[in-house]
């Protein structure tokens, strides 16, 4: 059971990879990566992780906290993946106004022609 | 405690059935019901975890969730709204 | 009386948490998407307050309490209010409850 | 201790369920709705590690910007995924299969979860722990690190959402030719739905009101620039998908947000060139009163002003460019 948050860690970096790889849709591989993102998120936060500790902000009642650095490079992480996002989807916009499809294979044989 | 373990077990359930339904739809409206309830699921859980674990002063987090948690229906109707239930393709027009 | 108002906020507790079940295998077991909603919408209010209410007991009188109050307030502000939208959305949107003598083949 | 690994387990499997229906959903508006459950799971599980600023994050991003960014692009793009012909799923689901196995192989080499002397909480942890609240002043560990130790990252998460700014309003509004542009298209104010519109009315000076608690609060609780700035931008979004855009950006207009933008990288920056014109490093902010503790408070404090005010105007601007894009009928091009 030592182990089982990296397992799930895995587990979700590999279904994201899958749908970035596999699916021609554009914004579904956008959410793929946003699951293959969340894993990374999930495996900082569970290194950060003390059993016992509490929230690393201080208090008279507690002596073991959790790691607070893990958690300052998720939370602009987190912030700066929206804006990443965005950006993303901004070009999917475009693409789809460009190529009047988002799908993958379509844009790849539109382009050919 | 042991009650409070109670509760959020149920919670945890319930959200299951949530997603349970979210991905059984069948219609957007069905799918927006199950990402609202969940929210509010997860508006209780996050307040009995702070209780669970003694640190009930982290409530903002809760609190968030409820101020702006039916963002997402609005939105769902605002892009969504009238018709788009059955169709929404908008392609090859 | 801490006795007492542990008995109280546990009741609120427990039968909060049998309100969500029932909610929930409403929103698993109904047919048709308004009566889903029918049992997802009037469950909540009612388990959100007496759960928030228990944990309003156990927390005491200070500024968690205030929080909790103010959990409570825009749930019921904002749960009732999303789903009269959803349910207005989708009548709007064509789809019809599913009356027991009326036969189309529309219903899901 | 057992509780916390119970409802670890519990939540880490709801969550890889969650993922993985999403990869087989076809319906995109399906799985922008589990997308929207995944985020929240993610922040509940946040909470249950004791990441709470993050679960905050999590929370105001998931629940509030991310899901209406995915609705406004697929009303856009179209909701369903045509079916493929090319079907490749097979070798690239025994790829990710061994890619997987050799993750797994290299876990058993991992120190186990939730130690306390991992080397991940050895070193520089330590000294954030035990000495921040005294040297920084602060009791929010995860703001002194954010803001004060680690001044220079944030700074450059700072630009980068900034920069991820400019380039959304470039690709979606730069070819618009300025003679024609921005004749706003039919305004969708939701003006049959009174009941939402009322309710909004009383909710978004709450959303604003609560966003400045959040940025102010940031050092005591959890908080800071970036939860606040999402909230205040998410209460201006209401304001405009209920009220209609042309509305909000009588409130807000563009140039101002651009400028807005900008002025928040600028006040980080001109903090840390205060600190060296004060005679200490880059974003030192000891040196900026008298007594270093009181100096590190008020650099926290403009810096988060800085955070806050740029994320909250990117998150607006973008909101506007995908509106004004998509909201508009056919091609981006005209």
């Amino acid at each position: 059971m030592d182990f089982f948050n990296y397992w799930v860690v895995i587990a979700l970096m590999m279904t994201g990879l899958y749908i970035v790889m596999a699916q021609q849709n554009l914004v579904k591989k956008l959410l793929g990566l946003n699951i293959f993102q969340t894993a990374i998120f999930i495996l900082y936060i569970s290194v950060a992780k003390v059993l016992g500790g509490t929230a690393p902000i201080y208090t008279e009642s507690a002596t073991l906290y959790s790691n607070p650095l893990p958690h300052v490079l998720i939370l602009t992480a987190i912030v700066v993946g929206i804006a990443t996002m965005a950006l993303a989807l901004a070009l999917v916009v475009r693409i789809h106004g460009a190529y009047g499809s988002i799908e993958d294979d379509e844009i790849r044989d539109r382009s050919k022609q | 405690m042991t009650v409070l373990l109670f509760v959020a077990a149920t919670m945890l359930l319930v959200m299951l059935i949530a997603i349970v339904r979210a991905l059984l739809g069948p219609t957007i409206y069905d799918r927006i019901l199950a990402v609202n309830l969940f929210g509010t699921k997860t508006v209780l859980l996050i307040a009995v975890l702070g209780f669970l674990f003694g640190r009930p002063e982290f409530l903002d987090i809760a609190l968030i969730y409820a101020l702006i948690n039916f963002i997402s229906v609005i939105a769902v109707l605002r892009y969504f709204e009238y018709g788009s239930s059955t169709d929404g393709t908008r392609e090859n027009s | 009386m801490l006795e007492q108002g542990n008995i109280v906020s546990h009741i609120c507790l427990l039968v909060g948490a049998f309100l969500i079940l029932s909610g929930g295998l409403g929103i698993l077991r109904f047919p048709d998407f308004f009566t889903r909603m029918h049992a997802a919408g009037i469950t909540e209010t009612l388990a959100a307050t007496l759960i928030i209410v228990g944990l309003m007991i156990i927390a005491g009188w200070g500024i968690v309490q205030l929080k909790l109050f103010f959990i409570l307030l825009f749930v019921m502000i904002t749960s009732p209010t999303a789903s009269h939208a959803l349910a207005k959305s989708a009548l709007h949107g064509g789809l019809q409850p599913k009356v027991k003598n009326v036969v189309d083949g529309d219903s899901p | 201790m057992i509780v916390t690994q119970a409802l670890d387990v519990v939540l880490l499997l709801l969550l890889v369920m969650t993922a993985v229906a999403i990869a087989r959903v076809k319906d995109l508006f399906a799985t922008v709705m589990l997308s929207g459950i995944y985020g929240l799971l993610s922040a509940s599980f946040f909470v249950l590690m004791d990441a709470v600023d993050v679960a905050f994050t999590e929370a105001s991003v998931g629940a509030g910007i991310f899901p209406l960014l995915m609705l406004a692009v697929l009303s856009f793009v179209g909701r369903y995924e045509a079916d493929s012909k090319r079907r490749v799923a097979l070798p690239v689901f025994l790829l990710t299969l061994v890619s997987g196995a050799v993750l797994l192989l290299a876990t058993t080499q991992m120190p186990a979860f939730g130690g306390e002397d991992t080397p991940a909480q050895q070193h520089v942890a330590v000294r954030y722990i035990e000495d921040s609240p005294q040297e920084i002043g602060i009791p929010n560990m995860v703001t002194s690190v954010l803001a004060s130790y680690r001044g220079f990252d944030t700074l450059g998460e700072v630009l980068v959402i900034f920069t991820a700014t400019i380039g959304v309003v470039v690709v979606l509004l730069g070819v618009v030719q300025p003679g024609k542009a921005r004749s706003l298209p039919a305004d969708e104010d939701m003006a049959d739905h009174k009941v939402l519109r009322i309710v909004g009315k009383m909710l978004i000076p709450l959303i604003l009101l609560f966003a400045l608690y959040v940025q102010f609060h940031g050092d005591y609780g959890p908080g800071g620039g970036f939860q606040a700035g999402v909230i205040f931008a998410t209460g201006i979004i209401l304001y405009a998908m209920l009220f209609g855009l042309s509305n909000a950006q009588r409130v807000l207009p563009m140039p101002l947000l651009r400028g807005l933008t900008a002025l928040g990288v600028m006040i980080y920056g001109s903090v840390g060139v205060a600190g060296l014109l004060a005679g200490g490093n880059f974003l030192d902010y000891s040196v900026l009163a008298s007594d270093p503790v009181s100096g590190q408070h008020l650099g926290i404090l403009l810096i988060e002003l800085g955070v806050g005010v740029t994320v909250a105007s990117s998150m607006v601007l973008i909101f506007y460019a995908f509106s004004l894009t998509t909201s508009s009928d056919g091609s981006v091009e005209r």
